[in-house]
C-alpha cells in the first residue's frame, strides 16, 4: 500500500484552490484520462506579475490531488519568474515526501505549470528537443533523461 | 473509534472465530509434526485428515483429492505446471484474458518458454468467447485453466459445461474457484473439472493456506518438491494450524452457503441499487446474471480509484479499486480493459465484496456517505466540468 | 498424564509462547490485505516490514534481501528454479549426498529434465569431500546448493568457506540453512552466499512459513508467478501472522543463541555422554566436532529405530529415527548410507535434538530409561544373541 505523509493526506482530504478561473491569465492542461491522470491549471497576476489567484482541476489519485493544492499555495504571491524555477521536487518536498512509485504525480503539476506560464506570456511552449515518448504528458526522451540525472 | 465497514472480502476475508479456535490447540500443545512416530504427532495427523474431509466435502470430493497448499496463487502454479509436465508433448495452453495474475502472470511466462498461449476474449459484460475457446481447443492443447468466478467483477463463467467439452477433448482442464467455493454450490465429482484451486483467506480461514484438488487418476507431477507430504504431491512440512483452520472454514462456509445466496446477496443488492440511485453516471461492471453473490463492481465516471478509495477510508469504509493483488501497479485492471470498458469508468471502478458478517446497517451508512464523496470528487475532475457544462 | 520430553526439535519445534502473542492480533482484528488500499492495511503491512527487518537481522541481511515463503522447501526449490532459470545457458548443478529432500528430490527431478547434477560424496563422519567439489565445479555450473547443518545428524559443512570458493568461480551459491539458522552466528553479508532457505517451524515459530535470502544484486526468477508481493519475487496474499511470528521468532532466537550454544550444548552432550556409557555398542553418527549445538545421532546396533521410538513413545519420550520427512519410507535415511554406515547400525539410528526449553531433568529421565528399552528390544533380536554369543 501506498504510504502517504500526513500532509499529503491533509492536502488530499481539503483541497486548497479548487475549481476555474474563467478570466485566468495563464491555463495550463496536462495529461489525459486514458492515462488516468490530468490536470489543469489557471492563474490570474497582477501588475508586479505577481500570482494573486490560482486554481486546479485534477484527475488522479490523492497524491495527484494533494500536489495540484500543495502546488498552488506554493504559487500564490510569487511572481512568474520565482513560479518558474518551482520543481516536482519542490513540491513532493513541500509534502513531506511521495513515495517513489508516486512522484510521477508530482510532475503533472511541474508540466502544467509550465504550459500556463508559456501561455501567459503569449507563446506556445517550444518545440521540445528529443523525441515524444509518452504521448499523454508529450513527455520526451531529453527529458526523461533529465529527470533521471537530476534524481540521481 | 470509527467502526469499520469492510466490504473487501474478495482480497481477504476475517478469520471466522469459530476458525481461530479450532486452529489454536495446533500453535500451543499439539505442535507435533504429523509424519512422526509418536502419540503427539498421532493427533495432529488425525486433524489433517479431519480438515481434509471437511475441505473435500465443501467441494463434492474424496479427501484423497484434496492436497494442501500454502495460497491459491501455489494452487494454481502447481495445477499448470502438473498439467503440462504430465503431458510433456503438448504445448499448447487455453486460458482467458480475466484471470487472476496467479494464472495469467504463469501463462505469460510460459508464452515466452516454448508454450503457445491461447488467451480467449470476454464481452463488455466479461462472458467468455465461449466459440472461441473451443475453436482453439487442440490436439496440442495440454491444459484449459479457467477461473469459476471473477475476483474484480464476481462475474462466473460457465466452467461445468466447458469442462464437459474439454474433457470430451481429452484435455485437462483447471478451474482457478478461489472466488467460487464457499458461495457457489458444487459438486465437482459429478463434472469434467481435473483440478480446481482454493484459497483458505476467502472463506474466512488465515492468509498462507490453500488447496488444491486434483481428481483421482489425473496424472500429476508435485510442483513443490521434497519430503512424501501430501501422498507425495507437496513436499514441506504441513501447515497444520491453519490447515485445521480452512477445514473449519470450509465446514461454516457449507453452513452458511444458503445465507450467502439469500441475506448477503440481497444486501448486495440493496447497496447496488442504492448507489446507482444516488450517484449519476454510474454503472456496474460486469454480467450481473451470472454473478457471486457477494460482489459488485461500480464504476464511478471521470473520477479515479484510489482518491475514492481514500475518501471512504476516512469514513471507516474498505473496499478496492481493481484488484487488491494488482493495486500496485498504476494501470486500470486488466480484466476491465479486456472488457472494453473505456478509461473514462476504468479508471474509477471500485469493487465492494461482502460477507456474512455485513449488515443492513453498514450497507445503509454507505449508501448514505458515499455519494457526496463522489460529488466531492468529481467537482475537482477537470473531465466533470466538461460533461456538466456540455 | 505423563509429561512428555520433546527431544525432536530437528523435526519440528514448539511456537514459543511470545511468538504465539505477537502473531494473534493477525488473526484476529487485524485480517487485512496488506496491498490493500485502507488504513487498517497499513498496520498489516507495517508488520510485514517489521517482520522482514527481525528475519534480516539473524542473518546480517538487509530487510529487502528477505522473501518471505511457505516453507523451507519452496525456499529451497525456489532458490534452485530462481538460479537455474536465471542462467538459462548452464546446465550443471551441484549439491552434495547427504542434502534434505527437498533439495535432493528436485536435483534428482532436474537429473532426468536436462540438467547434470554432481551429488558430493561425505566421509564416514559426514563431512564433505571439498576436492572433489571443487573439480566439478566448472564454467556450465549454475548453481551450488549446499545444506549449512545436516538435519539427521547436525553435522555442519564449511559453507562460507565453500561459497568464497564458488563465489571467486562467478557461480551461484546456495545453502540450506533451515537447521542451522538460530543455532549458528551467521553474517552472512560478509560471505560469498547468494541465496539461504530457512524455516520457522525449526526456530519456534509456526509451521507453514519460511524466508529465502536472496543477496542484493542477486539474478532471480520467481517460483510462485502471481501478483506484485514481495517485490515481485513471490506471489501469493502474505501468509501475515506465520510472517510475524517468524520475525518474532528470528528475534528471539537471535537472543537465545548463546544459550543454545551454552546450555543446550552442555544438555546434548550430558545426553550423549550417559548414553553411551550405559549402552554398549552405540556410537554416534558424524562428526562431533563440527555439529550443531543441539544434535546427536546415535545409532544403536541389532536393533530397529522404528521399534526404539514407539517404546520410547510409552514413557513419553520423543525422538526420530532418520528424518521426520522420510520416516514414511522403510528404507534407512539416505544420509547415513551416504556416510558409509553399515545396515546393522544405520537401521538403528535414533536421533535426539534438543531445544532452549529442555532440562536437566528430562535429560536424566531419559539416561535412565533408554538403555533398559535397548536392552529389552536386544534381548529380542536375533543378531544380537549371535554378538553375545560370538
Ligand atoms: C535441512 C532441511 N531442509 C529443508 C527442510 C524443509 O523445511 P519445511 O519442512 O519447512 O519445508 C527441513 C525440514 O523439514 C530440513 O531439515
Ligand atoms: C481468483 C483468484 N485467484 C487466485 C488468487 C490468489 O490467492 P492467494 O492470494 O491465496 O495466493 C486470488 C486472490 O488473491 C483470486 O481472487
Ligand atoms: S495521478 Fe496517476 S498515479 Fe497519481
Ligand atoms: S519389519 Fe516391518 S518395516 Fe521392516
Amino acid at each position: 500500500m501506498w504510504e502517504y505523509s500526513d500532509k499529503v493526506k491533509e492536502h488530499f482530504l481539503n483541497p486548497r484552490n479548487v475549481g476555474v478561473i474563467e478570466d485566468a491569465d495563464g491555463v495550463g492542461e496536462v495529461g489525459s484520462i486514458s492515462c488516468g491522470d490530468a490536470l489543469k491549471l489557471t492563474f490570474k497576476v497582477d501588475e508586479n506579475e505577481r500570482i494573486v489567484d490560482v486554481k486546479f482541476q485534477t484527475f488522479g489519485c490523492a497524491s495527484a490531488i494533494a500536489s495540484s493544492s500543495a502546488l498552488t499555495e506554493m504559487l500564490k504571491g510569487k511572481t512568474i519568474e520565482e513560479a518558474e524555477k518551482i520543481t516536482n521536487d519542490d513540491i513532493a518536498n513541500y509534502l513531506g515526501g511521495l513515495p517513489k512509485e508516486k512522484m510521477h504525480c508530482s510532475v503533472m503539476g511541474q508540466e502544467a505549470l509550465e504550459k500556463a506560464i508559456a501561455c501567459y506570456r503569449g507563446k506556445p511552449l517550444s518545440e521540445k528537443e528529443g523525441e515524444i515518448v509518452c504521448e499523454c504528458f508529450g513527455v520526451t526522451d531529453v527529458e526523461i533523461r533529465r529527470a533521471l540525472t537530476e534524481h540521481r | 473509534m470509527m467502526k469499520t465497514v469492510y466490504l473487501d472480502n474478495n482480497a481477504t476475508t476475517a478469520v471466522a472465530p469459530e476458525v481461530l479456535e479450532a486452529m489454536l490447540p495446533y500453535l500451543k500443545d499439539h505442535y507435533g509434526n504429523p509424519s512422526s512416530m509418536y502419540g503427539m504427532a498421532r493427533r495432529v495427523s488425525t486433524a489433517l485428515n479431519q480438515a481434509r474431509t471437511q475441505t473435500a466435502r465443501i467441494l463434492g470430493a474424496s479427501p484423497e483429492e484434496i492436497v494442501f497448499t500454502s495460497c491459491g496463487t501455489e494452487s494454481d502454479n502447481a495445477a499448470i505446471w502438473a498439467a503440462i509436465r504430465s503431458n510433456p508433448l503438448k504445448r499448447h495452453i487455453i486460458t482467458s484474458r480475466v484471470e487472476h495474475s496467479a494464472v495469467k502472470n504463469l501463462c505469460e511466462y510460459l508464452s515466452h518458454n516454448g508454450y503457445q498461449v491461447t488467451f480467449v476474449p470476454v464481452d463488455g459484460k466479461g462472458r467468455l468467447d465461449l466459440d472461441y475457446l473451443y475453436d482453439h481447443l487442440s490436439e496440442d492443447t495440454a491444459v484449459v485453466s479457467l477461473m469459476w468466478a471473477n475476483n474484480e467483477t464476481g462475474v462466473m463463467f460457465p466452467v461445468e459445461e466447458i469442462a464437459r467439452e474439454v474433457k470430451n477433448k481429452g484435455v485437462v482442464f483447471h478451474t482457478d474457484a478461489v472466488q467460487a467455493v464457499g458461495k457457489v454450490p458444487m459438486d465437482i465429482g459429478r463434472t469434467g473439472i481435473d483440478m480446481l484451486s482454493l484459497s483458505g483467506h476467502k472463506l474466512h480461514a488465515p492468509k498462507g493456506v490453500g488447496a488444491l484438488y486434483v481428481r483421482k487418476g489425473t496424472k500429476f507431477t508435485p510442483f513443490l518438491v521434497g519430503g512424501h507430504q501430501e501422498q507425495n504431491r507437496r513436499g514441506g512440512t504441513e501447515n497444520v494450524a491453519s490447515i485445521v483452520a480452512l477445514g473449519k472454514a470450509a465446514e461454516l462456509a457449507g453452513n452458511l452457503m444458503a445465507e450467502e445466496n439469500t441475506r448477503v446477496k440481497a444486501l448486495r443488492d440493496r447497496l447496488e441499487t442504492g448507489i446507482l440511485a444516488a450517484v449519476p453516471h454510474a454503472d456496474v461492471n460486469g454480467d450481473t446474471d451470472r454473478r457471486l453473490p457477494n460482489t459488485t463492481n461500480i464504476s464511478f465516471e471521470f473520477i479515479e480509484g484510489e482518491s475514492i478509495l481514500l475518501m471512504m477510508d476516512e469514513i471507516g469504509i474498505c473496499a478496492s479499486s481493481g484488484s487488491a493483488c494488482t493495486s500496485g501497479s498504476l494501470e486500470p485492471s486488466h480484466v476491465l480493459r479486456a472488457m472494453g470498458v473505456p478509461y473514462t469508468a476504468a479508471h474509477g471502478s471500485v469493487r465492494f465484496s461482502l460477507s456474512v458478517y455485513n449488515t443492513r446497517q453498514e450497507i445503509d451508512y454507505v449508501i448514505e456517505k458515499l455519494p457526496p464523496i463522489i460529488e466531492r470528487l468529481r467537482q475537482m475532475s477537470p473531465f466533470w466540468k466538461s460533461v456538466q457544462a456540455g
